[in-house]
């Protein structure tokens, strides 16, 4: 679907309506809100009230004691989480969060003020649970859960990409993300959810990745992927998967083998590791890094498909595990894989095989981030790097958002990106790092509906890339998540064309020096490389 | 322990102060400039203040009628070779400690050198009389008529009451010291010791207050005696008679009478400051 | 992770800080203290309920007065004229500073710094 | 009407107070609300964080400011991103101690281009600090009246806190801080039409009760004076159990007191518990060593997993076929 023209989404007014937002109800105005999911995803996960129906309808086939289940759930949520309920108490509405949401930016929706955010699922807790709510209603910001409600909940909830910027800012640390989860979780609980992310978690739990394609057209795609390396290295590799007894256990998005430009990562990483002479393995069972049951708020969903990860890795009997380059993977990874589907007590601490690092912050939960492994690499002296062969590019570093402010991974891939590239200038400082903008499109909302959405919540991070490609012409966008590279090149599209969006990877893949490799003139992408291909017209 | 908000406010408000009132110093200082002009040419054009009260006397007539004014006559003065009764009258009054180091030294009425009293005509004339050079003179607080210590005073701490007199407020000094600097006369001293650390063993006077540490003191031509009708304590203690101390602005009284006929002069008039302190020289 | 251990510390330190007055003085009453009044004196410059609650605002209006105004007399409720000076008048009947001034204040921990300045009339006595 | 409602009933608290001193209900205002406004305040301050307590944190959460400690020779960011317990004690005493969260405040503005620009903007945070340690002075020194005899740290605050003597009584610099930084808070409540917008009843009327508490104590210190050894006397006989209501104290003392009663009786139920939410807050109390040291989730879901048994059953001809080794 395609989105409106820039010139008439910048048409921003971020000055609140006259009429107070209680008053107000949303419009499913096509463009700003997901399709719901296929009954058959809802039942594959074994969720609640699966149907066809339609959020622009007025009736949206709800169970009929849809009030009951949910105020049971939040109620059940707000026993498990302490942070839910802290959450829900201590707001005092400074606004500092306000402007930090992209999708505030890049819509004007008071809705979409983050603090707003949590008050649509606030007021309900203050008009359901708590006395003064129950008596005052609205004098004590409370109000009723009412049909519209739920329809504001799943409008604005399903427009938050738990990115966590306000959190960053919210001086008693309240994350939206969990706030946003809990609200998702609820309306699991009745049948309200999107099928971009039902869809997907669906497929990585039956089939192992989130395309569903199944294991042996995978092994098609792989081998495509061994001729793509040949041609343009000539170097011929092997991809081992399933491997029984090897020492590594590799995990990556499975975005990285269906969709460019995220297949060209994947070829860097296949690249490097056969440099590399790595015992490793993958699995067409546990193929899948990304988590979208986490999205969906249900931990439950969470859990079904990381779990697999460490059950194939005790099945194959790897020591520990690497992670590809991806977002949301490793926030689930990093902050709940251990806890959720741990103790990984059947792996052992993680240590590089080529330079003996032993990765002591990733003692317990055995998995190391692509990119700390390739830094130490660098560091270490222990691959070939000619830096010509990204000639031509000048790179940025999109932080994403998972990685940033929920591992704290930032200095890692920049090491690697700025020895693999002849140029490398950072965004502005407040638009990066742990302040950096989501891409517009992140837990699951990256589906071709919510187009206009997406550019306007992007719109921020576009800014940013936009300021560094005027001013030191940046024409490379490299990045660390699947998301990402699936949506970050519609996003530079519509707001600055001409700049390519690329993992990590990819460049140490161009970058990387290969035993027995013919000269190289083209890229992975198989486009020449500036200065090396008059060469090949030569020979 | 002893925290006082002069010295916290010598610790942390100090330089914000000193930037303002410097401004302010300086601001004063054009002002000075013009309010002399103005005045003098109000003078000349006869004001309706100086046509009512003044009868030819021009300054400083206050609306009270009053402008509290002192006539030193040096010719009886110098005679009491070592006479330092109004000194010591004025001292014991006021409670006024005594430090031996100069620069802790508080001092309202002392006495000085002609050429540092009267700096000015001493460096233009150098023919003045050997007797006159040698003469110690009786220096003070010159309650000027427009007084520059008024001016620069960020907390109005010092102020001109309606009868001349420059007076001021121990409760509100804060010790910024802008007034030492801006008083062409010296006049002003500093405590920067305890006051009453210069007391010890002297006879006190109770019915009068002493200061505290960082605030600045001078001469207040005897305020309190005054409200209670008396004269100032050195007036009175002087056995020669060499001070007058009357009202300026009453053509009757004795000052004017004294000044009437005797040729006086005060001290650095081309300043502007217009002192109520006369000196009858010879 | 319920982290009890922490919640009940914090919870300790927390009611340990807002019931401080409560348990600082173990229950001990403080009595109100009662300033001796100067003897043979029938009455101030003002009624006794004025004086309690406003006689700091009156010193520092005869402060005002005497000093920047040079006007040194007081009249008061009944019209009765008073020669304004902390040291020759207030001090001229509350003549000890120690059961009168310093009763109240020091109950009230009030630290007004007149005596930086003015004699303390016992004091005044001994302290050179 | 959010913004008048709140007003109407602090004044209507005031004026309670005020007809309750002149039909002489002082036993009543002076004691007995005083007495059941300290209760609720610390028992529900108390329940409330057992509540929070109660539920547990299941994951670790934190929310990362800074490069995680990986590689020994990438500089970690102890503060902003804590690995262990030490820093994140001395992570949350920044936030508790210098609002850290606020002072990284930015202003994000669209120009036309389009352009967004941010800025640091230390309003808010300058104004919470104002207000907060306005707060807490003004809470110190009236310990004073709480408190005998007066320990020479009390001692000490109040001299600095009145180191203005202009007149008599000295200036608290306190309470004008607090006023200003109430001030300030309410302000920007009222004119940043965001902010306007998301204010409930529950955020002015707080700032109402604060500065009625501000007014009615400065008016008591400054303008209507009272007997304030009798107020002492009131708290001492309150704080010693031995309560007491001397005679001659004014009506403002009274409003005073009874405002500030509401304040803390109020405090547990409202949003004011950020005192206590803040110590609790997952995203900033955690240590952000989750790939080093386990969290437990005492309630860790059972959940179905698709074993990888099933999945070769799903798949197995396949599998075969493309000779993908099955166990």
């Amino acid at each position: 679907m395609a989105a409106p023209k820039p010139n008439e989404i910048i048409m921003i007014d971020h000055k609140p309506p006259k009429k107070w937002w209680m008053d107000t109800k949303p419009t499913f105005r096509q463009g700003t809100f997901s399709y719901p999911s296929k009954p058959k995803n809802i039942e594959i996960l074994d969720m609640w009230n699966p149907r066809e129906w339609n959020p622009v309808d007025e009736d949206w086939k709800l169970p009929d004691d849809w009030k009951e289940r949910i105020l049971e759930g939040f109620r059940d949520l707000l026993k498990k989480y302490r942070s839910l309920k802290v959450f829900m108490d201590i707001c005092v509405r400074c606004g500092a969060c306000a402007d930090k949401c992209h999708y505030f930016l890049g819509s004007g929706d008071p809705k979409n003020m983050p603090v707003l955010r949590a008050e649509l699922m606030r007021s309900v807790y203050r008009g359901e649970f708590t006395k003064a709510g129950q008596l005052l209603g609205r004098w004590a910001g409370g109000r009723e859960l009412t049909y519209d409600v739920l329809k504001e909940w799943f409008y604005y909830f399903y427009q938050c990409t738990q990115c966590r910027r306000c959190s960053l800012f919210c001086p008693y640390g309240i994350d939206t993300a969990e706030i946003d989860l809990a609200g998702r979780h609820l309306l699991n609980l009745v049948g309200c959810n999107i099928n971009w992310m039902m869809e997907p978690a669906a497929n990585c739990f039956m089939v192992g990745n989130h395309i569903g394609i199944q294991p042996h057209s995978l092994k098609d795609m792989i081998d495509f992927f061994v001729d793509d390396i040949e041609e343009v290295t000539g170097v011929k590799i092997e991809v081992p998967f399933m491997k029984k007894g090897a020492e590594i256990l590799f995990v990556t998005p499975s975005g990285d083998f269906f969709a460019d430009p995220g297949t060209y990562t994947f070829m860097g990483y296949l690249m490097l590791f056969h440099e590399l002479g790595l015992d490793y393995t993958m699995s067409y069972y546990a193929a899948e890094g990304g988590n979208f049951g986490f999205f969906t708020g249900t931990i439950e969903n969470a859990k079904k498909l990381n779990a697999k990860i460490y059950a194939e890795a005790k099945r194959l009997g790897v020591k520990w595990i690497l992670g590809g380059e991806c977002g949301h993977m490793w926030r689930v990874v990093h902050q709940y894989m251990d806890t959720l589907t741990g103790p990984a007590d059947f792996l052992e601490v993680p240590k590089s095989p080529i330079t003996g690092t032993v990765f002591e912050n990733a003692r317990s939960s055995k998995i190391v981030h692509i990119t700390e492994f390739t830094a130490d690499l660098i560091k270490h002296g222990a691959i070939n790097l000619d830096k010509n062969r990204n000639a031509g590019i000048t790179a940025t570093f999109h932080d994403s958002c998972n990685p940033a402010r929920g591992m704290g991974l930032f200095d890692e891939p920049r090491y690697v990106v700025k020895n693999v590239v002849p140029e490398f200038y950072d965004m502005p400082e407040d638009t990066i790092r742990e302040k950096t903008f989501c891409c517009g499109s992140g837990s699951g909302l990256n589906n071709d509906e919510f187009m206009e959405m997406r550019m306007r919540g992007g719109l921020p991070r576009a800014n940013a890339v936009k300021y560094v490609n005027e001013r030191y012409g940046v024409n490379t966008l490299s990045c660390i998540c699947a998301i990402d590279r699936a949506v970050l090149p519609p996003l530079m599209d519509y707001w600055v064309p001409g700049v390519t969006v690329t993992g990590v990877h990819e460049l140490v893949g161009n970058a990387l020096v290969m035993k027995g490799e013919k000269k190289r003139t083209v890229n992975l992408r198989q486009e020449p490389i500036p200065g090396m291909e008059e060469e090949e017209e030569d020979v | 322990m002893e925290l006082k908000r002069r010295n916290f406010l010598k610790i942390v408000g100090g330089t914000a102060l000193v930037g303002g009132a410097a401004l302010s110093s300086l601001a004063g200082g054009e002002e000075l400039a013009w309010a002399s002009h103005h005045h003098g040419s109000s003078a000349h054009g006869g004001s309706h203040e100086s046509a009512s009260h003044g009868e030819g006397h021009e300054e400083g007539i206050m609306p009270s009628g009053t402008r509290w004014a002192m006539v030193i006559d040096m010719r009886k003065c110098s005679e009491q070779k070592n006479c330092t009764a109004c000194i010591d009258a004025c001292n014991f009054v006021h409670n006024i400690p005594s430090f031996k180091n100069p620069k802790e030294e508080i001092k309202w009425i002392w006495k000085d050198e002609y050429h540092h009293v009267f700096t000015d005509i001493s460096t233009l004339d150098p023919f003045v009389p050997e007797k006159i050079k040698k003469t110690p003179f009786l220096a003070l607080c010159n309650h000027c008529d427009n007084p520059p210590c008024v001016r620069v005073c960020p907390t109005k701490a010092t102020f001109r009451r309606p009868d001349g007199i420059v007076a001021m407020d121990y409760h509100r000094c804060i010790g910024c010291r802008f007034c030492m600097a801006a008083c062409p006369y010296g006049s002003r001293s500093f405590n920067w010791l305890e006051p009453r650390l210069g007391l010890k063993g002297r006879k006190l006077n109770y019915e009068f207050p002493t200061r505290m540490r960082g605030v600045v003191e001078k001469c207040n031509f005897c305020v309190e005696r005054l409200a209670q009708g008396l004269r100032p304590a050195c007036v009175e203690a002087c056995k020669c008679g060499a001070i007058t101390f009357g009202n300026l602005a009453d053509p009757k009284s004795e000052v004017r009478a004294v000044l009437k006929n005797n040729y006086a002069l005060r001290r650095k008039p081309q300043l502007g400051t217009k002192p109520s302190v006369f000196y009858i020289i010879s | 992770m319920y982290d009890s251990g922490k919640v009940i510390i914090g919870l300790v330190i927390f009611v340990a800080i807002a019931t401080f007055p409560f348990w600082f003085g173990m229950g001990k009453a403080a009595p109100m203290p009662e300033p001796q009044l100067p003897k043979g004196k029938k009455e101030c410059v003002e009624s006794k309920e004025f004086m309690r609650s406003t006689h700091m605002q009156l010193l520092n209006e005869w402060r005002d007065q005497a000093l920047r105004d040079g006007d040194r007399t007081y009249v008061n409720h009944e019209g009765k004229k008073i020669w304004i000076s902390l040291q020759n008048t207030c001090m001229k009947c509350h003549d000890n500073k120690e059961v009168f001034c310093d009763k109240c204040h020091i109950y009230a921990n009030v630290k007004p710094y007149c005596w930086d300045c003015h004699f303390i009339p016992k004091e005044s006595k001994q302290w050179n | 009407m959010r913004i008048v409602m709140p007003f109407i009933i602090v004044v209507g608290l005031a004026l309670t107070a005020w007809a309750g001193w002149a039909i002489h209900l002082q036993g009543f205002f002076g004691v007995l609300v005083p007495y059941a406004a300290a209760l609720i305040f610390v028992a529900g301050f108390c329940k409330k964080v057992v509540d929070w307590a109660k539920s547990p944190v299941p994951f670790k959460i934190p929310t990362t400011a800074g490069q995680q400690k990986s590689l020994p020779w990438i500089k970690h960011s102890n503060i902003e991103s804590p690995f262990t317990t030490g820093q994140v004690i001395i992570r949350m005493f920044f936030e508790v101690f210098f609002f850290r969260s606020l002072f990284r405040n930015l202003k994000g503005e669209l120009r036309s281009g389009p352009s967004l620009i941010y800025g640091p903007t230390k309003w808010l945070w300058f104004s919470a600090i104002l207000f907060h340690y306005g707060f807490l002075l003004v809470i110190l020194h009236h310990l004073r009246l709480a408190i005998h005899p007066v320990p020479c740290c009390v001692d000490l605050i109040d001299k600095v806190d009145s180191m203005f003597q202009i007149g008599a009584p000295p200036i608290y610099l306190s309470g004008f801080i607090l006023l200003l930084g109430v001030t300030a808070l309410f302000l920007r409540r009222i004119l940043i039409p965001q902010v306007r917008y998301i204010s409930l009843v529950n955020d002015y009327f707080p700032l109402f009760l604060i500065m009625g508490i501000v007014i009615s104590g400065m008016l008591m210190r400054y303008v209507i004076r009272t007997d304030i050894v009798g107020v002492k006397a009131l708290i001492m006989g309150l704080v010693t159990f031995h309560p007491v209501v001397p005679d001659g104290i004014g009506a403002i003392f009274y409003i005073h007191l009874f405002l500030v009663c509401c304040l803390f009786a109020y405090f547990p139920f409202s949003k004011l518990m950020h005192m206590g939410g803040v110590f609790m807050s997952p995203t900033r109390n955690l240590p952000n060593n989750n790939r080093a040291e386990r969290h437990v989730n005492p309630w860790d879901p059972k959940v179905k997993l698709h074993t990888y048994e099933e999945w070769v059953e799903d798949y197995r001809d396949k599998l075969e076929e493309a000779q993908i080794p099955i166990d």
